[in-house]
Formats: structure tokens, C-alpha cells, sequence
């Protein structure tokens, strides 16, 4: 199912409800959605309406590549990059499961092929090059295909001198890739390093959660990075840490707000607030040197995004 | 946004101003009952604002300095509230630390868009604190590198507006290389190619204040000051004594216009009278329009003139003999 | 200077080849009073040293896991001393911390004057806790940094020396934001127009090896290994289980010849039998020659050729298939 | 007196030793030195032989620009640039003194025009231009002289694609130019800016002391940075920062061993090894992109220089 008929098959479940019969537990579980921060129990589609985000606790739940699409780009301008990049299985990898009988798992749950989405398409009418990482598929790890994927999308963003935006979630290398995925850090930052040199904007966009080798290359490099609030973002794992220094973290250590205390984020902006500041950003940045603008009031967002 | 709703809290040479008014009040309570001085009521009125006038026509240098340090003085962030309501702040030095004595972000102004960047002294005493009085830390001064260096990749003109009493002399700032993070900044900002316009908007305090003005054009608030060292420091070093600090403020020729006479500042930019606490608004309208004119005028040059003009500038500031 | 003067210590799978030895010292005490055992002594040490090649030859992933982390084997300063005795050492980030698990310096080799950095792992214990076992601190990476900088202004090869089981996985560290100390060597690795080789002398840990290992040769000593995680990790996420080590190593192909198979190394260089600990000179000059050879042919090219051909070389890696 | 006639006489002084007469109090006093220390008494002679190091205790005494340069310099290789320059009087200053009554009792004191003596030398054979600076002339302080005779050096040496050496010693900036002594902190590094674009080496060597607006400008700014033992080098006085943060700091807080330890200095080196390192570093970056060397064992200087 390619990119265009999930969006269109979406629509149909949503214009022919059917809610009058006897709901199977299964269906019941589907229709409520209970907050990970505040135990609330949410009606899903409300929830869905309110971007995912808690409407009590603001907690920012995880969502996959397809929605965070559908809610920050503009509506059919979609267009996707390379839907056809799968992985191989170089290694011939085995754990408790060949490689490929896993990646055949992670396309049932996430029904994408690979962890990352890439295309280009408008912003509030801004067109950019976007790469959205799925953490629900293969928990967002970064193997060949990602790493290929992101490699493309910035080259393309560069060719077409686009500005670049990557929204990152990913729970750090693809193992089963062994070294080749290691790779994939220095490809990825070796490609943005002629991006950046040609001048062109990126900005990187961390979500829940991200970490390891997605975080060490690509993700940390944007000329701007934003964060989402709540998420935890990191080189190493909690538990790793704790492990290694004997001693408990602050409870909220590697958070959003953690981060962007130790200077390590440029702002920390809800997600209903995303496309805008985005928007913003890419106005700010964008025509020649010494422009001027028209008006002092552009693409109007508050300040209050970027939390002092 | 902050304001200055408050009623100006007023200086110790105002105290004339002050009785002056106080009698005024006095009188305009009687007016109901004696209709006749309507007459002194306006002689008062006028020679209150001849006393006002002329007592800012000639403030002594520590008057500017006090009004440079008033606590009601427009900070920072006032100023980019006022000029861009929709400006983006931009956080972190991306190594471990946030300082808030030290803002950055992207900011409009006039058409033109900055990046910008000033010392922040706090209001609050929370504030304050967390701002150790507009005192940088060397993270604070990385902070403001990596705005230059966003500036220079994305062209953009840099704002610095100044008001700090020097860098923060604390322990960890030593340990973790307030000089150099002070000197690199030196260094870098003379290599951009994008127009630096720098304000000093209260206390220019010595290598603190300068990592940050390395500028094509400095300007400078009417009541600002700007020098090596804090007259305290001066007066404690040079006289051995701290009663002596008015003498260090006149010795060292710290105020505006005398920065100006010394050719290391462009302009002196007018203050609401009374000082720029008297009127935010006006005061940021200002220096929003010396700033501008600035940036229209340097905006003319090629990315290498820009850089080369700011490189002599500099080069030739100095006053020296040749015995040869 | 560090040295291996002190015997090898064996390792488990070494076993066999110890009991062996036991025997023939035993026989050899014998042979004063049995002249005629002779010939049996001459059979055994044959047999030792069929034994010896033949173990060698046939080791196991984590039997090279276990000479790669042999607790003799030579590290960083190791090398530099031998290739150059008046190596001088740089230090500090400049910023707050000289990190002690990551060493720069210049140093020549073979007629080459580098920049040398490499990764140590400390020998005593003092030392080891010191250098957190190998695993640099961000402060690490922003000293490499300085010096990958230094080798661009000045025009000179860069060597890195990888022997680390990773970045060091602390709270500070990350606060200091590790990632981007990482993220941003990647990047600057990628830029530089000066031939970069790197060498795995012992464990290739994970991103906190890469970020000195964007090179244009990377080459591995035999016995060193080179991984996304480590097999300890590995096992534990992939298997659950901390037994698994060795199905981990094996599945993960991390040894020289694999990672050589897989196109990610360019060369591996032999080490003495048994493993580089045997004879650090030896192991040093094997280095070296290897080093050199790669230098002299990237010597060759111009700066826009040495960086496009280390961005190429590492654009290039990864396995998949196109569905369309 | 030029600096050529300083070295003849005192050359003259030194071979013609008249010790044959009882001694004035003042001549016994000069003969001996105390060790700052560790308090023993050195015979002064014997002080000077050693570079003046405590032979006892390693301690580094403070030295004129002068006798550094005869230290470190090749004999009669050293030719002074702008020697005539000195100061005006900007600011018409005056505290308890006018500022022209102590600038003359600064060059009584140390014989010197102003703090810096520069010029290029040969260092054991390596030509080099050197700035020296003197804290015996008026603290070492940088006013509109020192900066501008530290810029000029600077460009002679891009001019002549040499090396560059300044060995700092100052109290920070001269308060008696007030704003125009600030300014040298930004006209030096400007300086420097375009002579690093160059691709030129500079070697920044701290001695006891240097402060204030000196560090923070041209002395931190070496690609390379040496100090001596002990040498006290900050930013801010030990005291302001006391009385900042209202507690005791380390002894040996701002010491050079202290810098080594914080990532701030390369290298500590004594002086008795610091024209050897120079030699070394000089050749080290001398000759052209991928140049190689003949034999492996070029200048020869022991790592321990440097201490790990
Ligand atoms: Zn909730
Ligand atoms: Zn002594």
C-alpha cells in the first residue's frame, strides 16, 4: 500500500464510521487510548484530533511517520522519495529470528517498508525536503535503507536547494546490520556536511524518543533543533548509564526539558505549534543576503513557543 | 513582555527635580481654594521643566552611569520584544550549557532580518541571579559564537546590543576559559562578512562587553557608558580608594559622548529625557531606527568590504608617538 | 614508555597450547637423565608448533574479541612512542578538560609529520579509571576535534588509533551532549581536505570509534574487532541473555577479516603470533609501514580529491535492494 | 640605551666583575636573591646562569623582555621593530599622578619605551617573530602602544610568511587610555584573524602573569599554547573572584599546571626547555602541504616537555 492509498483509504474509514454494533474487546481497546503520563483514558479519535497530544497532561504520545505527515504537511503535497528502498540482509544475520522474518514483522505493524519516510512537500505553503522517522517500525533503527533514504532526501534537498527538515525517532542502530549500520552515522553526516556547506537550512526535529546513532549524527547536526516536549533524547540509554555510574538519574534526565537546560536544544515546541514555528523558520532563512522583508510581521507565531 | 508601567524610580541628582515637584503638588492642591496662583502654579511648572532640562544638560559622568544602571533601564530582551513581537529566541551553546545572561535569536527589525544577540541582566531578583547580574559565562560568550556563525552561513546581519558589568569573574568560569571563550569571540566576529551593528544600551563593562561589539558601527545610548574596567574597579585600583569612584568615572571618559570624541563609537543615540527607563517604547523606536540606518548603509558593501571595513576600523583605534 | 617486557598472559582458548608447554618443560628435565627422550622432545615442540598455527589460525569472533582486549595488548601511546620518541603531546579542549582517553599529538612518522589522535585505555588502574577504560568523554571528541582542525589549518595527514569499547556512557557525558560531540566529528571528518587513515588497533566501539574513524583508508590490526554495539549488549537486547556473547561476536561480524569482507576496512595488518602483545615493536612497525604506504598514495591527490574521495567511500556503504 | 647597547653593557658589566670591595647594603642585596617560593637565598649570579629558576625548587622567576630575549633568542640575532614607538596621552589622565609621570617612571624602572619589545630573532636557527612582553613596565599593562606594536609584529610576520611567538606577561589593560586600551584587545585579534586565514602558525607562550585583557585577547588566541611552571594566568584577579563568589578558592587555582588540567594550555614547559620546543613546533609546521622529512629524529626534544 503506497503512501497515497493509505491516505485515501484513511479517509474512507473516517467518513463511514461504523460504531453501531457491539464493540469486540479488541475494538473497544482501539477506541480508547489510555495517557502513558496521566492515566486518563482517551476516546482514540479524540485523541487523534488533538494531534496526539494529551489534552489533560499535554503528554506528546508517539506517532507514526504517516501521521505526523498528515498533520504538518500540507494536504496532498506530499510527495514521497524512493518508496521503493527495502533492505537486504548483508550479514545473514540470526539472533533469535533471521533478519528477514523480523523486517517482515516490523512492515505488519508499521506498514511501511523502512523506519524513515522521505519526500518533499509544503509546510503552511513552505516547500521543504522532509524525512520522518517511524520508531513503530523496527524501532526507528537506522540500518542501510534509512541511512540511504536520508543520504538521498538531503542530496536532493541540496540539488533542488530546499530547506530540510527531519523529524527523528529512533531507538538508535539497526544490529542486524552489523557494521553497515554503524556506517550509515558517517554517511548521513558526511553528505550533510556539503548541505551545510552550500548554505542551505536544516532543521532537525527530535521526538520520543531518540537515541544512539541517529542522535550521534544526523539529528544532533541541525543548524536549529527543535525538541518536542517530554521527549527523551540521548546518546546512551538510561539503563546503560545507571548501569555504568552506579547511581540513579534525575527523573527527568535526558528529557526535552532536560536537554534544552543544558543548551543542547534550540527550543522545545508543542506539536500543534510545529508547523508554524517551522513555517517561520523557513521564511527567516530563506532569500538572499541583505534581503528585506515587506513587513515586520511575517508568518505570525509567539514567541512563547521557545520556552525561556 | 516587560514594562516600565512602573513609575520611574528617580536617581540621587534628581532630588532638586523631586522637591520641585513635591512643591508643585503642594500648590495644586491650593489652586481649588486660591484661584490667584494659577499664575506661580505655572512659573513652577516652567521653572520645573528649565531645572529638568538643564540638569540633564549637564550630568556629571557618574549620573550617567547611574542612569546607565537603573534598574528600570530597558534590557534586552525589551528591546526584541518591542522590535519583532514574533522574534524566535534561539537557546544553548549545543555543549551543556543555556546562559541567560547572554540572548540570541532571530529577530526582524525594519525589514531587515538578524540575527541578534545582547547581554541580559535579569528584572526579577530570581532573574538576577540566574543572569549573575548580566554577567556572561564563557558558555554564555559560546552561545553567542554560534549565533555569529548562523549569521555568517545564512548572511544575515548581526545585532549585538550591550548592557553587562564585564564577563562573570566566578571559579568555574576561570576553569572553563572565560578568556578564551572572550578572545575566540574577538577573532571571529572580525572575520564575518555580514554587517555587525553593535549598541551598548547601558554598561559597556570592559572585555565582557567588547566579545560582543566587535562591530562595523558601535552606537551608543545617550546615558550609556562604556570602558576598560568598572570606575570601582579603577577608582580602588588607581586611587586605593572607593570614595574616588566619581573621579575614575570622569578620569576614564566613559559616556557616550566622550566614547564618541575618542572615535571608538559611530553615534549617540538620544534618550527619552530623563533616561530610556522614562519611555521603553521611544527608546527602542530609537535605536531600532539608528540600527536600521546603519544596516541599510552597510548592506551596500560587498561580504568582503563589510569584513575589511570592520578589520581597519579597529586597526587603526589607538593614540600612540613615534621618538623616531 | 610502556613496554611488554612482562611475559604474555594466556588466554583461555590458549589453553591447550599451555598444557602443552607444561609437557615439554617436564620432558626436558627428564632428558639430562634419559638421553634417548630426545627424539620425543624434537616430536613435541613440533607438535606445539603445529598447535600454536593451527589455533591461530582457527579462532573463533570472540577469541579475536579476546586478544583485541588483551589487557597487554599496546594502546595508543604505545605506538606513538615508538613511532616517534620526540612525539609531542597536545592537550585540552581548551574549554574546561584535557580528557586522558583521548590523546593528540604531533607526531612523524616515516618521514610523514601528523597529527596523531587516538583513543587510550589506560594501563594501571589509576590510569585505567582515569581514562574511563577507553571511553571518551565528550571533552574527548571536542580535543580531537581541535586537533583535526589544527592538521586543516596546517596542511597535515591526520592518523587516528581506535581502542575504545565506546563512547563513555555517563551522566555528565551526556549532559555535555555527547551526541554532538560525536555527530559533529562525523561531519568535520567529512570536510577536511587532508588524507585522514585511521586504524582499529584494538575494539572498534561503536559510534564513539567512528567519531575518529571517517577516514580514507581504515585499516585494522587481525585481531581487532570492529561493531555497532558491543557483543555484550548485543546479546543482551537480541538474545536477552548475557550468554549469548559469542553467537553475538559470530553473528555480528565484527573480526578484521569480516569488516575487510564487507568493504568497511581497506586493509588488515598482520600481527605477531598470538596476538600484537607478544611484540609491541614488531606490532608498531607493522603499523606504521601500513600507515605510511596509505599516506604516500593519498599524498598523491590534491585536497578536493582527498575529501571527495573519503565522502564517496563512505557514501557508498550499506546493502539493500529497490522494490521498483 | 637600544637594545644593542643594553646587551654591550651589560656583556662589559659581566667581565669586569668588581666584587673585591666590602659591600654596600644595597649591593649585598642585589648580590642575593630570596626564592619567592621556597625562601632560600640564592646567590643572584648563580640565579641568572639557571634562567633565573630556583635550583632548589623549580620556581620560575618573572623576567625583563631583555633578558628573555637573551635567553631565548639567538646572539645578536635579534632586530627590534618600532622601538620608537611610545605613548601618548589621550585621556589627559591623571589620578594621583598625571599618566606621563608614570609612563617616565615605568621606563626608569625597566629601562623599556613601553611593554612589549618585539622583532624577529632567530630561535637555536629558526627565524621567528617574537613579542615580548615586560610586567616591569607599568604591570605589563596593554595600552594603545602594546597593542599596536603587538599588531605590527603580527603583520610583519604574515607579510613575511614567518612564525609567531609572544611571550605574555601583563596585569591586563592600561587603565590611564580608558576605552582606547580596550580597544587593543580587539585590534590585535583582528589582526591575528587574518593572519590565521593565512595558514601561519602562532605560538602563544603564558608566563607569571598575565591577565585581564591580554589573555582574553592575542594570548589565548595561540593554535598552539605553552606556559610556563607555575605562572599564574586568569581572566579575572584571584581576589575579584573571591569576593564574587564569597569563598576560598584553590591554592593553586590560575596556576599554568592548574590551566594544563582544565584543557586550557598545550603544554607546561620549563623554561630551560622552552627554545628547544619552539625549535620543534617551528619545524613541525615549517614546509609545504605533504612535505616529508628526512630523517624521523628532526630537532630533538623529550616528550616529558610535555606533561601528561
Ligand atoms: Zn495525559
Ligand atoms: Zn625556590
Amino acid at each position: 500500500m503506497d503512501l497515497k492509498e493509505w491516505f485515501a483509504s484513511r479517509q474512507k474509514r473516517r467518513d463511514n464510521p461504523e460504531v453501531k454494533q457491539p464493540l469486540t474487546t479488541e475494538e473497544y481497546c482501539a477506541l480508547w487510548t489510555q495517557c502513558f503520563q496521566c492515566r486518563e483514558l482517551l476516546y482514540t479519535r479524540d485523541l487523534r484530533g488533538n494531534l496526539f497530544v494529551c489534552p489533560k497532561c499535554q503528554y506528546h504520545f508517539r506517532i507514526s511517520a504517516l501521521d505526523r505527515i498528515e498533520q504538518m504537511v500540507d494536504e496532498e503535497s506530499f510527495q514521497e522519495l524512493d518508496a521503493g528502498l527495502c533492505s537486504a540482509d548483508p550479514l545473514q544475520f540470526v539472533d533469535t529470528d533471521p533478519y528477514p522474518k523480523r523486517q517482515e514483522e516490523a512492515t505488519r505493524k508499521s506498514g511501511l517498508k523502512e523506519a524513515v519516510v522521505t519526500g518533499v512537500g509544503k509546510i503552511l505553503g513552505r516547500t521543504a525536503a522532509i524525512g520522518v522517522m517511524d520508531f513503530g517500525h523496527f524501532g526507528g533503527s537506522m540500518g542501510s535503507v534509512v541511512g540511504e533514504k536520508v543520504a538521498r532526501l538531503i542530496e536532493h534537498a541540496q540539488k533542488n536547494k530546499l530547506p530540510l527538515i527531519i523529524i527523528s525517532s529512533s531507538g538508535g542502530a539497526r544490529m542486524q546490520e552489523g557494521i553497515l549500520s554503524l556506517m550509515q552515522m558517517a554517511k548521513t553526516s558526511s553528505v550533510l556536511k556539503s548541505f551545510s556547506d552550500a548554505g542551505l537550512l536544516y532543521i532537525s526535529v527530535l521526538t520520543e524518543p531518540t537515541y544512539g546513532g541517529v542522535t550521534a549524527s544526523f539529528a544532533m547536526l541541525g543548524d536549529l533543533i527543535i525538541a518536542e516536549p517530554g521527549a527523551r533524547i540521548g546518546f546512551a540509554g538510561r539503563r546503560v548509564i545507571e548501569q555504568t555510574i552506579r547511581q540513579k538519574l534525575p527523573a527527568d534526565f535526558q528529557t526535552a526539558e532536560y536537554l534544552f537546560k543544558h543548551g543542547q536544544v534550540d527550543m522545545v515546541v508543542e506539536r500543534v505549534k510545529l508547523a508554524e514555528v517551522l513555517a517561520h523558520l523557513i521564511d527567516f532563512h530563506s532569500g538572499k543576503r541583505g534581503d528585506k522583508v515587506q513587513t515586520t510581521q511575517a508568518s505570525g507565531v509567539k514567541t512563547s513557543a521557545s520556552r525561556a | 513582555m516587560a514594562n516600565n508601567d512602573r513609575k520611574p524610580v528617580p536617581l540621587e541628582f534628581e532630588q532638586p527635580l523631586l522637591a520641585l515637584a513635591a512643591q508643585i503638588e503642594t500648590v495644586e492642591k491650593q489652586l481649588a481654594d486660591n484661584p490667584d496662583i494659577e499664575e506661580d502654579l505655572t512659573r513652577l511648572h516652567e521653572q520645573y521643566e528649565l531645572l529638568r532640562r538643564s540638569l540633564y544638560a549637564k550630568l556629571r559622568p557618574i549620573d550617567h552611569l547611574a542612569i546607565a544602571r537603573h534598574p528600570q533601564r530597558p534590557y534586552t530582551r525589551d528591546y526584541f520584544e518591542r522590535w519583532d513581537p514574533n522574534w524566535l529566541e534561539l537557546h544553548g551553546d549545543r555543549k551543556g550549557a543555556d546562559d541567560p545572561a547572554m540572548v540570541t535569536g532571530l529577530v526582524q527589525l525594519a525589514g531587515h532580518k538578524l540575527v541578534a544577540v545582547g547581554t541580559q541582566k535579569g528584572r526579577s531578583l530570581k532573574d538576577k541571579q540566574a543572569c549573575n547580574f548580566g554577567m556572561p559565562q564563557p558558555e554564555g560568550y559560546r552561545k553567542a559564537l554560534r549565533a555569529f556563525h548562523h549569521a555568517q552561513k545564512f548572511g544575515l546581519p548581526v545585532v549585538t546590543l550591550i548592557d553587562t558589568p564585564g564577563a562573570y569573574p566566578g571559579m568555574t568560569a576561570e576553569e572553563h576559559n572565560q578568556s578564551e571563550a572572550i578572545a575566540i569571540n574577538l577573532l571571529e566576529l572580525a572575520g564575518l562578512t555580514v554587517p555587525v551593528v553593535a549598541v551598548v544600551t547601558g554598561e559597556g563593562g570592559s572585555g565582557g562587553a567588547l566579545a560582543i561589539g566587535v562591530a562595523n558601527r558601535v552606537l551608543m545610548l545617550e546615558h550609556a557608558v562604556y570602558s576598560t574596567i568598572s570606575p570601582e574597579g579603577c577608582a580602588s585600583i588607581l586611587w586605593r580608594s572607593a570614595d574616588k569612584v566619581s573621579e575614575a568615572c570622569q578620569a576614564m571618559k566613559m559616556t557616550a559622548r566622550e566614547i564618541f570624541h575618542l572615535g571608538v563609537s559611530d553615534e549617540v543615540i538620544e534618550e527619552p529625557l530623563g533616561g530610556a527607563h522614562h519611555d521603553y517604547a521611544l527608546t527602542a523606536n530609537n535605536v531600532a531606527a539608528a540600527v536600521a540606518r546603519h544596516l541599510d548603509d552597510l548592506c551596500k558593501l560587498t561580504p568582503a568590504q563589510v569584513r575589511s571595513a570592520r578589520q581597519s576600523k579597529f586597526r587603526r583605534m589607538g593614540s600612540m608617538q613615534d621618538a623616531h
